[in-house]
Parts: structure tokens; sequence; C-alpha cells
């Protein structure tokens, strides 16, 4: 059973192949069949495979499958590979399932587009190249996956390829990710020249052996990596590219930008884990920047107008959670996160998608309004999806995800207490972000006529995932709330499980933190439906509309890079079009013409001259052989 | 016999075709495409049927020739100079196959020139005898002057001469060179031969050696567009015909790096070692300069040769980083560079034929009318900028693993190149394709033989990249060969790599 | 008999040949240039017979009687073009034939 | 021997100095003569007495009656004197003659260093008619030609040249180069 492993990644691949070959020839409900059936059934199979999995474990719970030799130059001999442990598993049941259901939302959601065929190739090919990031069992063949999502997040971004502002939002991603990709090659450059190999077992079991912890080398492959991550994943400092790429289609929001290709670095962090750990000081950077990403996401969240540049932020803000939780060391909560986020935000993008179709591609939240009559069931599946953002304590997966990151934040080792603090911080900025959000657009009264609502695809999709944002967190409890340990223990063989410690002082910050939202809503309640006026005065202090300009503005990190990188590049490009450094060509024919200019002159018509030159050439050459 | 052949049919084929002319105005056409094909299918024959031999040279055929002066007919293949007479060939069938590049005028003539420039490239990756090699390569010169000057663009005239005063002034310091290589073995030895293999070994003074790699250099450098000598370049490529610039660029600027391989960095291992700092410098400035000056660009055909720039920097930096990983990405970064820029040629001449402009300001929004040709050209822009899962990926992957390899601080600006890659890559499909549509409402998709043409090198170039498998393999023995026996010349610590890598740790 | 030593015959040809340079350098009459055109080539010949003389050969003798030939044939041709030149110009300056430059 | 040869080489020397400088065309072809006659005085010190002799039948005798002609034809009177006067003012001869004396001092340096004696047996005509038929025979046929194109070329130019006189613009068309 295992072995078909090769197929899960080859139909999504098969069905970019036959959209991109055929698919302007065929109808769009055939289209559609393809688009989302393979990935249907590629998702059908990861589940068989998963079952396959738990009830006979492969050797050393890793089941490999060598594809081809990519290049074979010794001693650089990347495979094409796969290999399938827990953490893959999880991670490819997750991407298919939320891709099939996006997918099947999709096929409503972009009925009578142009590029209908386009758009479903692009998205297979998206699915395929995501498992083999996931899949990949050799670093190179992990990169080929990890470009292969660049590729299409900059397809799709610019899927709308008319409008000026999406193609350059598309360029901006592909080029801000690739800044990270360059750092990846060379992380993998480092690697495959101390270690001699590419296979990321071999890779970590020989660094583990043959780099001492927070050896030099550990620490340069290690934040080389995370260079890549950071990029990927859209954590500050390299976080330009995410709110732009909400130019694209809501569900390719959903699926790549929020769900799944954005969580690669966490992913490949938590792949290479081993690694990481012996880099503290990196590993320690890691929870760092997740900590920055967590409040900066959440308040320039807090400071937009637009519906999915507030979730671009939110994304931002909770793959922050989960560098925080890579970063002390708990690696399976950071998982756990991934999975119910993508659960959650999808299906915030999907909700958010129905509202900006229904009301004619508006996406200002305060031109929105009063949703609620107007799709009520898309209002109740987003509230779900709100709330598990927040973290609702209870009910929803998002409490169980973030109260394991922050209590393991708490417990961990080298996790400082302002870890937690800005944790909890940002909890509370996510809840007052999410709420408004959801009051702005569900609330009040209608600003703008709902024209569409969802029909069965989208309807099911949204339903899907709702029961998932609720239901995904059970796997995986506190202490105090009957300590299911299904997920941790299932990853265990991959990952590391960061043992808690459970005192006093834990349990009552994390009461503290469980708290935290529900605080949260009844002050976003109060700033944006009870006492909306208390808002508007904040305008007068000169210095808070200064703040919110700036968090709106992305904290300036655009217009930083414009200065620094962009404008002195094209300044360079476009002065010297004409190329300097081949002027000399031209210099050359212009000391030709002025030495013809200068022996022309010699050209007097007068024949004495001629004499004279004859008589001067004589006593010259005669000279020199006198001399000589 | 059978590489006689390979160089025969082409010169043949081209007195034929200038003849046919006279008949039929299709016929120079037909008859050079059929030439071509059989070539080609023969070069297949050798490449199926090589890899069973052992060794590295695959066939060898010697005739006297002036046997006085010790000049011989000595050709030989082995699996560098048969990947690149493929590659010559298949280029060749492709460029003439497409419809775009068929001339108005003078058709005969014209492929008379274009069949007597593959023959010649194709004898210039099989001479084995300098003289001949020397001859082979001016040979080359002369029928693309007049492809560029008959057939080009607007400032054709101006860019033929500058072409060719470059590249002649250039192959004379190898003519140089090579004269003085002859004597200085002659008197070593007394054995007065232009024998590859023989003068291998020429014992040279530190001074001599220098300056005869340097004449070496200089002309393969300028075939190459070496980063301060590629100022025929843009020019040449972007006013050549169609089939001139995929030429050109394709497999002319390969013979460059055929040359820095074969008999550059061999004959002189001494020098070149002492040299190969500085070389490595000249590429990776290349790669970003040529990015840098690619971004700036008007015209479609500029920017791609501007692309090659920074290509052949990678080709440069591998070379003479000199390790075995980097000369098989060496390999495979010229055939998919030679597949991808053709390509580009291709989708440039396309576009100029059906808008009629070269100026990308003149495009925009095309996708809507020209899916397939936006399709195609997003794939080898995304080769352009080595992008994994197609084949400049693996050449480049190979030449900068190497290059980090022996020193990190001078891997860090080709990496940074890939960065500027991206940038002009997409800008390029970008502003040609996407955007606002402009007022010239649609422009015909390709289909039938430019699509064909189109397709078969995308699936080679996805096919080099995924599985390169084969020829990484047929290429394998030969690099080894020539590697080794140029790093057996060469003194242990004494050259400047080995003080980089010293000074690196 | 006492002989010439080669060198004198050799200095006074190169002397004769000096002199003729000097004149064709710098009369402008054209017959006067013609005329020091003639010492020179009367001198080359002087040194031809000089060095036929230094090897008993008569080689140096004939080379002279070809030097004669072309001077006879430079003399006729020239003294014609200098009256077709005068009839042209009015004139017998050689500076006024800068005219003829192309 | 030396002696009449030394005197020879002075009158030669005196008397070409005198041509090239004398304003006076006939006066200078009259110098030129002079030079002629001692030049073949020093080709019968030479041993050449068949050269001494055709260098006076020819050069002293033809080559100078065709410049006595042309300066007849041009009717070069007194005006020419004075007029050669404003073009040689002294000053000009500096010039050449100092190009003129490095060129003599570098000759003179090159065959001051030859030691050789001339043969001290003269060369008979009938060596020299031999060689001349024999080994020289192409060069003969050379020189007959050339001559020939000469007295072709002489006769059409200045066929020309009367004719350009009388109509100047007709006859300029119809000659080939």
């Amino acid at each position: 059973m295992l072995s078909c492993l090769w197929i899960v990644v080859a139909f999504p691949l098969a069905g970019f192949a036959a959209l991109a070959l055929g698919g302007s020839r065929m109808p769009s409900r055939l289209v559609a069949l393809v688009g989302a059936g393979t990935v249907g059934i590629s998702a059908a199979l990861s589940l068989a495979l998963g079952v396959s999995f738990v009830i006979s474990p492969p050797l050393g719970r890793q089941f490999t499958q060598t594809l081809w030799a990519w290049m074979s130059v010794p001693p650089f001999s990347p495979t094409v590979s796969l290999c399938l442990d827990p953490l893959s598993l999880v991670s490819i049941c997750v991407i298919l399932a939320v891709a099939f259901l996006i997918l099947l939302y999709s096929s409503e959601f972009m009925r009578g587009e142009e590029g209908y065929a386009r758009f479903f190739a692009y998205m297979d090919l998206f699915v395929g190249a995501m498992l083999i990031l996931v899949l990949a069992n050799d670093l190179v063949c992990m990169y080929l996956g990890w470009e292969g999502v660049g590729l299409c997040s900059f397809l799709l971004i610019g899927f709308w390829y008319k409008v000026p502002r999406n193609v350059a939002a598309a360029r901006k991603a592909f080029l801000v990710t690739r800044v990270g990709d360059a750092a990846l090659l060379a992380g993998i450059f480092l690697v495959v020249n101390n270690l001699g190999t590419l296979s990321i077992p071999e890779v970590l079991s020989r660094a583990a052996a043959s780099w001492p912890a927070g050896s030099a080398v550990a620490n340069a492959g290690a934040a080389l990596f995370l260079v890549g991550a950071i990029a990927k994943s859209a954590q500050i400092p390299l976080h330009v590219w995410l709110p732009d790429a909400m130019a694209g289609p809501s569900p390719v929001s959903a699926l790549i930008h929020a769900a799944t290709m954005v969580t690669a670095g966490v992913y490949l962090i938590a792949r290479l884990h081993p690694l990481f750990q012996l880099a503290p000081p990196v590993l320690f950077g890691v929870a760092c920047v997740g900590a920055v990403t967590v409040l900066a996401g959440g308040l320039a969240a807090l400071a937009q107008r637009d519906i999915k540049r507030i979730l671009a932020y939110s994304t931002m803000s909770q793959i922050g959670y989960m560098f925080l939780a890579l970063g002390v060391g708990a690696f399976s909560a950071a998982v756990f996160h991934f999975m119910v986020h993508a659960f959650f935000k999808s299906l915030l993008f999907l909700g958010a998608g129905v509202v900006i179709r229904g009301l004619n591609q508006e996406h200002d939240i305060f031109k929105m309004g009063g949703m609620r009559h107007a799709l009520p069931g898309t209002f109740w599946a987003f509230t779900i999806g709100v709330c598990s953002l927040c973290a609702l304590p209870l009910v929803t997966a998002g409490f169980y995800s973030k109260d394991l990151i922050l209590s393991s934040v708490l417990s961990a080792a080298q996790g400082p207490l302002w870890l937690w603090l800005a944790g909890v911080a940002g909890a509370f900025i996510t809840t007052l972000y999410a709420f408004r959000m959801l009051f702005a657009v569900f609330f009040g009264e209608a600003r703008t006529r709902c024209s569409k609502g969802p029909g069965k695809n989208m309807g099911c999709a949204l339903a899907a995932l709702s029961l998932l944002s609720v239901i995904a967190g059970f796997c995986q409890t506190p202490r105090g709330l009957g300590s299911v340990s299904l997920f941790a223990n299932f990853l265990a063989p991959a990952l590391p499980h960061l043992t808690e410690q459970f005192g006093r002082r834990q349990a009552a910050l994390s009461l503290v933190a469980a708290m935290v939202p529900v605080v949260g809503i009844m002050v976003a309640w109060t700033l944006y439906v009870h006492r909306p006026k208390a808002l508007h005065g904040y305008e007068k202090f000169a210095a808070l509309a200064a703040v919110h300009q700036f968090a709106r503005a992305g904290f300036g990190f655009d217009a930083l890079y414009e200065f620094c990188f962009v404008k002195p590049v094209a300044y360079l490009s476009r002065i010297n079009r004409n190329d300097v450094s081949i002027a000399y060509v031209g210099a050359v024919s212009r000391v030709a013409e002025a030495l013809h200019y200068l022996l022309s002159m010699t050209q007097t018509g007068r024949v004495r001259w001629y004499a004279a030159g004859v008589g001067i050439g004589a006593v010259i050459l005669i000279g020199i052989g006198v001399l000589l | 016999m059978m590489l006689a052949l390979l160089i025969c049919i082409p010169l043949l084929g081209g007195l034929l075709a200038w003849a046919a002319g006279r008949v039929h105005a299709r016929a120079p056409h037909v008859v050079s495409l059929a030439a071509l094909a059989l070539d080609l299918c023969l070069a297949i024959r050798v490449w199926a049927r090589g890899n069973a031999q052992s060794g590295a040279w695959l066939a060898q055929a010697q005739w006297p020739w002036i046997p006085r002066m010790g000049i011989s007919v000595n050709l030989a293949l082995d699996g560098l100079g048969l990947l690149l007479v493929l590659l010559t060939l298949f280029l060749g069938v492709m460029s003439i196959v497409i419809p775009s590049s068929e001339p108005r005028d003078r058709r005969g003539f014209f492929h008379f020139n274009l069949m007597w420039a593959i023959s010649a490239t194709v004898a210039v990756f099989m001479a084995l005898d300098l003289f001949l090699f020397y001859t082979a390569w001016e040979l080359m010169l002369v029928p693309m002057y007049f492809l560029i000057a008959g057939w080009g663009g607007e400032n054709r005239v101006r860019a033929a001469v500058k072409f060719f005063v470059f590249t002649q002034a250039s192959s004379l310091f190898l003519l140089i060179a090579i004269v003085a290589l002859y004597f200085i073995h002659g008197a070593s030895t007394g054995i007065y031969t232009f024998d590859y293999t023989t003068l291998l070994h020429t014992a040279l003074s530190h001074r001599a050696g220098a300056w005869l790699m340097l004449g070496f250099f200089l002309a393969f450098a300028v075939k190459l567009g070496v980063f301060p000598l590629h100022g025929w370049l843009p020019d040449a490529y972007a006013e050549a015909p169609l089939a001139g610039s995929i030429l050109l660029a394709g497999v002319m600027a390969k013979t460059g790096a055929y040359g820095l391989i074969r008999f550059c960095l061999p004959l002189f291992p001494h020098a070149s070692s002492s040299f190969s700092l500085a070389a490595m410098i000249l590429g990776a400035a290349a790669i970003v300069y040529g990015a840098l000056m690619a971004l700036g660009q008007t015209d479609l055909k500029r920017l791609i040769a501007y692309t090659s720039v920074s290509h052949m920097g990678f080709v440069v930096l591998g070379i003479y980083v000199w390790g075995q990983l980097s000369l098989q990405g060496v390999v495979l970064q010229m055939i998919s560079h030679g597949i991808t820029v053709a390509a580009l040629f291709m989708i440039a001449a396309a576009l100029e034929k059906r808008t009629g402009s070269r100026d990308i300001a003149q495009y925009g929004g095309l996708w809507y009318s020209a899916p397939r040709l936006g399709g195609f050209t997003v794939v080898f822009a995304l080769a352009l900028m080595g992008l994994p899962g197609l084949g400049t990926f693996v050449g480049e992957v190979l030449i900068l693993l190497d290059t980090f390899r022996l020193s990190i601080s001078l891997a860090v600006i080709p990496i940074a190149g890939t960065v500027f890659a991206v940038v002009y890559a997409l800008w390029m499909v970008q502003r040609i394709f996407m955007g606002e549509a402009l007022p010239r409402p649609h422009i015909a998709d390709c289909k039938g033989r430019e699509l064909a043409a189109l397709g078969i090198m995308a699936v080679l170039i996805v096919w080099l990249g995924l599985y390169p498998g084969p020829f990484l393999d047929t290429s394998a023995p030969s690099v080894t060969a020539i590697r080794q026996s140029a790093l057996d010349a060469r003194p242990a610590g004494k050259g400047s790599m080995e003080r980089l890598a010293r000074l690196m740790q | 008999m006492t002989t010439v030593p080669l060198s004198h015959a050799l200095l006074l040809s190169g002397v004769l040949f000096a002199i003729g340079l000097s004149g064709v350098i710098t009369r402008r009459n054209m017959i006067l240039v013609l005329l020091s055109a003639e010492i020179m080539l009367n001198a080359a010949g002087l040194a031809f017979v000089a060095a036929g003389s230094r090897w008993l050969a008569p080689d140096g003798q004939i080379m002279f009687l070809f030097i004669l030939a072309a001077a006879a044939v430079e003399v006729s041709i020239g003294l014609a073009l200098v009256l077709r030149q005068s009839h042209l110009a009015k004139s017998l300056d050689i500076d006024a034939a800068g005219s003829m430059k192309g | 021997m030396n002696i009449l040869f030394c005197a020879a080489a002075a009158i030669a020397i005196v008397s070409s100095i005198a041509a090239v400088s004398r304003n006076h065309a006939i006066h200078a072809i009259l110098f030129l003569v002079v030079s002629f006659v001692s030049v073949s005085l020093v080709f019968y010190t030479l041993g050449a007495p068949f050269i001494a002799a055709l260098e006076v039948i020819t050069y002293a005798g033809a080559i100078m009656v065709l410049f006595m002609f042309a300066i007849m034809l041009l009717n070069l009177g007194a005006h020419a004197v004075h007029r050669e006067r404003q073009w040689q003012p002294r000053i000009v001869w500096i010039g050449s003659g100092l190009l003129s004396l490095v060129l003599l001092a570098e000759l003179a340096w090159t065959f001051s260093r030859n030691g050789a004696q001339t043969g001290n047996l003269p060369v008979p005509p009938a060596q020299v008619g031999l060689t001349l038929f024999g080994t020289y025979l192409l060069g003969v046929e050379l020189a007959s030609m050339l001559l020939l194109a000469g007295l072709v070329g002489a006769y059409y130019l200045g066929k020309r040249s009367g004719a350009s006189v009388n109509t100047k613009g007709a006859s300029d068309d119809d000659g080939p180069a």
C-alpha cells in the first residue's frame, strides 16, 4: 500500500498536464472534474495511506521511496525520492484535504472566469509541488517543490493578469521569496559540502554526529535555512509580499497564502529540527522572529480596511505563533497549529471570498455590513473561523493549538517570559482584529447590496472546513482538559515531544491566557459595536494617527526596500542601458578615426612633401640599420 | 568516416540548397532541412551506439592533409563534443523548421550560409588538429557575417561589422598562439605538428605559457561573450535574423566554452591555474552585470542577449573552477541554455513578426490572444532563471556547488545573481503577456510547426531538468579525462585556486 | 694600375644621391625636379657599376643599362606630362599640381 | 687612376650641386651635362668603359636633348629666372639639405666600413653583351616593353596636350586612362 506513495504526487501533476495541454478545449464541467477530481483521488489515497501507516507502520516509522536518480555527479547525487513519516503524512493529509475542499469551492467560485482551465491547472501544479516539498526525502528534491510552489504562487497571484497591480504583486512575491530561496540553496550547498549527503535523514544524523552543538557551521547552516523559511513564511522582515499577494483569487489566498505554502517555512524547520537544535542561537532567533511577527502582524491587521489584507496579516501573525513554538523546541505544537490554522484560515478566506463575490469585488470591510442576514450560512461559518482564530476556549480547535504553544513557551527551558507575554498579547490583538472584522462585515446595517450567495459546492466546502475547525483540536488537549495526546504521540517518531512542566504557576498563567480571548471579544464589542464613537476621537491625537498609518502601511518595510534595493537597481539599469562596460569599443573606433584624420592631413597633394616623406623614411630605415 | 559525413552533409546540403534556390523558392528550405535532419539522425546514432565503448573517444578518424607541416585532418568525437554536436544540429533543424526564420529573398544563399555555419561549428567540435580547428573556427565566422549583414534587422551592417571585427581580431590572437605553440613544441622536441594530443604536454616557460594562454582565452572569451568582451554581442544577437541569432547564441557561444575546456585549460594548465581567479571573478561579475543590463533593455532581443551574457558568466565560472561537478554543470548549462535561448529568440521573432516591433513597450496583455505562446514564454523564462525541474537549474546548481566548495565568498555573487535573474525573467514575461492590453486587438497564437518546435524544446528542457542522467553520463568520461590531464600537469598548491581555498579557511 | 676603393665609389654615389634628393625636395620647377631625379638615378647606377666592378662581374653594368632604360622612359613620359601640365595650369609650379589630390 | 677618379668625382659633385641650384634652366642642364660627363669618367676609372660610353651617349646626349627640347617648347626666358628666384629663397634649402646630409652621413658610415677595392681589370663590353642577352634576356625584353610603353605614352600625352590647347573640352572625354 505504501508503495503507492508516488501516485499521490502523480495525480495532481497528471491533472496539471491534462489541463495545460487540453484545458482550453474542455468544457468547464470537465475541467473542474479533472482539476478537483485528481486532487480528490490523491486526498483519498493519502487517507488510505495514513490508515495503512497506522495499522502496519513501516520499519522505523519511516517509508522511503526512491523514484530515480536526479543527477549523479558524485559526490553530489540528489535523487527524486519520497519519504513518508508521521510528519509528512499529517502534512499531506492536511494539504490534500484542504486543497480538495478549496478546489471544490473554486469549481463554483471561479465559474465563468476567463482562464477557468488555467486556474485549475495552476492549482493542480501547486498541489503537486507542495506534495513534493513535503514528501521529499532529499534536500534538492525539496528545493524543487519549494520553488515549484513559489512559481504557482506567482502564477496564481497574477491570475487576473490584466490588472497591473496584480502583476506587480505576483512579481514581488516571487522575488522576495526567491531571496530566501537563494539562502536556502546556499544552506543546501553548505550541508552537502560538509556532510556529503543530501538525503534528509542522513543529513540530520550526520550533522548530529559531526557538528558540535553551537558550532559555527551548524549556526551558519541553520541560519541560512531560517532565512529561506522566513521568506517563504512571510515573517518579519521578509513579509512584504504576503499582503500584496492577496491580489489573487480568494481560493488561491486560502490554499496558498494561508493554508499550505506559507507554512512551508514551518515545515522546513520542523523537518530539519535536529539541525536547528544544534544551533541554539538560531533557534532562539526563530522564536524571536515569531514573537515579533505575532505582534507586528496583529497590529498591522488591526489597522487594515481590506478584508483580505486583514486575513493576510493575520496569517503572518499566526505563522509567527508557529515560529514561536518551533523556537522554543515545541515542534509538534507548531505542526499542530499548522494543521488547525490551515482549516480555520482557509475557512475564513473562503468565507471572505463569498462576501467579496456577493458584493461585487468589494474589499473594504467598512463598506460591507449586515451580511448576517444576506448570507446566514456564511456568517456562521465565518464566525466559527473567527472564534477558532481567536482561540475561544474549549469549543474551538484554535484554542487547543494555541494553548499548547503558549504552555510550551512557558515551560521551555530557553523560553524567557517575554516570549510568552508576546504570545498572549498577540492573542489579545488577534481577538480584537478578528472581531472587528466580524462585526464590521456581518453586523450593523448593510451598506452594499449582496448580489450572490454561495452555491452547493461552496457551501459544502465551507461546512466541511467549519467542522474541521472545531473538531481538529480534540486530538490534542491540555493536561487539565482530558490530556488527550493523540497528535503529539503520533508525531513522536519524527518530532521530539516537549515535556511540559505543569506546576501551579503554569496552570495559573494558562488560565490567564485562555481568558484573554474572552476579554478581547468584550473589548471588541465595546469598541466596534457598542460605542463605536469612542474610536473616532483617536484621530485627534497626531501620534496615534501616525501609528495607525504606520501600521496600515505594514510598518514601512515596503518603502524601506523600495528605497534601498528597488530604486538603486532600477536606476542603475536605466542609466546604464547602453552599457558603459563596452564603451571601449566606441573608443577604439574613435581613436582609429583620429589617427585616420591625422594621417590624411599628410596627404597634401604636394609632390615635394611626398618626396621628403620618402627621404625621411629612407633616413629612418637606414638609421635603424645603422644603429642596430 | 561517420565524422567526416557529419561535417560534409551540411556542406553539400548548403551547396545543393544554393543551387536549388534557382529552381524553386521553397526548395532550399526542403533541401537544407533534409540534410540537417539526416545529419541529426547520424549524430543520434553515434550517441546511441557510443555508450557501449569504453574510453573517452567515441569515434576518431584521421587523414593526412599537409604532412610536411604536421597538419592532418584529425577528427574525434567524445561525449562533450557529441553533446554539443547534437545541440548544434538540433538547433539547426529547429531554426530551419520554424516558419518565421524563412527569409523573403535570396533564400538559396541564405540556406547556403546557414548550412556552412552549422557545418563549421560541427567541425569545431570535432577537430583535434589545431590547424584544422582554426580553419573551422574562421569558417564559422564568414557565413555568419553574411547572415547578419544580408538578412538582419535595421542596423544589420553595423552589427555585422562589429561582430566580424571583434571575432576576427580575437581569432588572430588565437592564430598567433597556435603558431607559437607549434614552433615552441617543434623547437623543444623536434616534432613539428599541430596534433592536439601531441601538443598537450608541451613544456612551456612560465611567461610563454601565460601569453599563449591569453591568446587562446581572448578568442574563446570573445566568442563566449565574457563580460568586458561582449561588446559585439547585444548588437549581433539583436540584429541577426532568427536562424542567425539561434546559431550565434545557442551554439557559437558554446564553441568558446568548448575551446576553453578542450584547449585553453589542458594546453596551459599552469597559466590557466594562475589566471583562474581573475576568470572566475569575470564570470561572477558577468552574471550580475548581464542581469542588470537585461533589466534596463527595451528591445526584446537585446534583453535576451544580455541574459545570455549572464548565463555565459556561469559557464566561465564553472570552467575555471575546474571541478568535476562544475564542468559537468557547464556541459548541462550549455545545452539547456542553448535550447532556452533559441526558444526565446523564436518567441521574440514570432512576436516581432506579429506586432512588427521588438520594443517591449509595444507589447502588453498578449496572453489573452496568445496563451500558448505565453505559456512557452513562461516556461523558458523560468528556465532562464534556473527554476528547479528545468535544465538550467541542473547546470547552475552543479556550477554553484563547486564554486561554493572552492570559496564561499566567491559563490555569494552568483547566488545573488540568481535573484536578479528572477527580476528580468519575470519582468520580461509580464511586460509582454500581462498587464493592460494595448489597442492592438489580436495576434495569432502559435500553431503548426511553431507549436511543434517550441513544444519539443519545452519537453527537452524539462527532460534535462528532471532526468539529466543520459547527458551527464555521456559527458562524464570525457570531462573526467580532460580535467584529470590538466590536474596532473598542475603542481599541487601553486595555483590561485588553492591559494584562494587556503585563504578562505 | 691602382684601383679605386669601393667605399670611395659608393660614397660618391651617396653624395650625388643626396644632392639629387635635396634638389627633388626643394625645387618647385617641374623640369628641375625631373632633372634632380636624373641625378639620383644616375647615382644609383653608379653604385651598381661600382659593386659590379668590385666582383669583376658584368651584372652591375647590366643593372645600369636597365636603369638607363627606365630613366629614358621616365624622362620622356615626365617631360610629356610637364608640357601638358604647363598647358593646363599655365605654370611649371609643381605645387600647383596639388589640385590633382583626390 | 685614383687621382683621375678623385678629380672626376670632385667635378661631378660640384657640377651636380650647381645643376640643382641654378635658377636658369638652361644653365642647370649644362651643368648636368658636365656632371654626367664626369660620372662617365668615373665609370671609366671603375673599369666599365662600355657604360662610360653609354653614359655620354644616352644621358649626356639623348636625355639632355629631350630636356632642351622641353625647355625650348615651354619658352622659358628671363622672366622664368626671376620667378625661379622668387620660388627658391635660400632658406628653403636648409631643410632638404639637412635631410640629405643625414642620409649621406648614414650612407657614409655604412660604406666606410667596407675596405674592399674595386676590380683592377675592366669588364669587357663583350662579356656585358653576352650576359645581357643570355642571363638577362627576360630583363631586356621587359625593358623593351617598357620603352615601347614609354613611347606610346609620350606620344599620347603629347598629342592630347596639343589637342587640349585647341579644343580642350572635347578631347578630355575620349581619353581612356
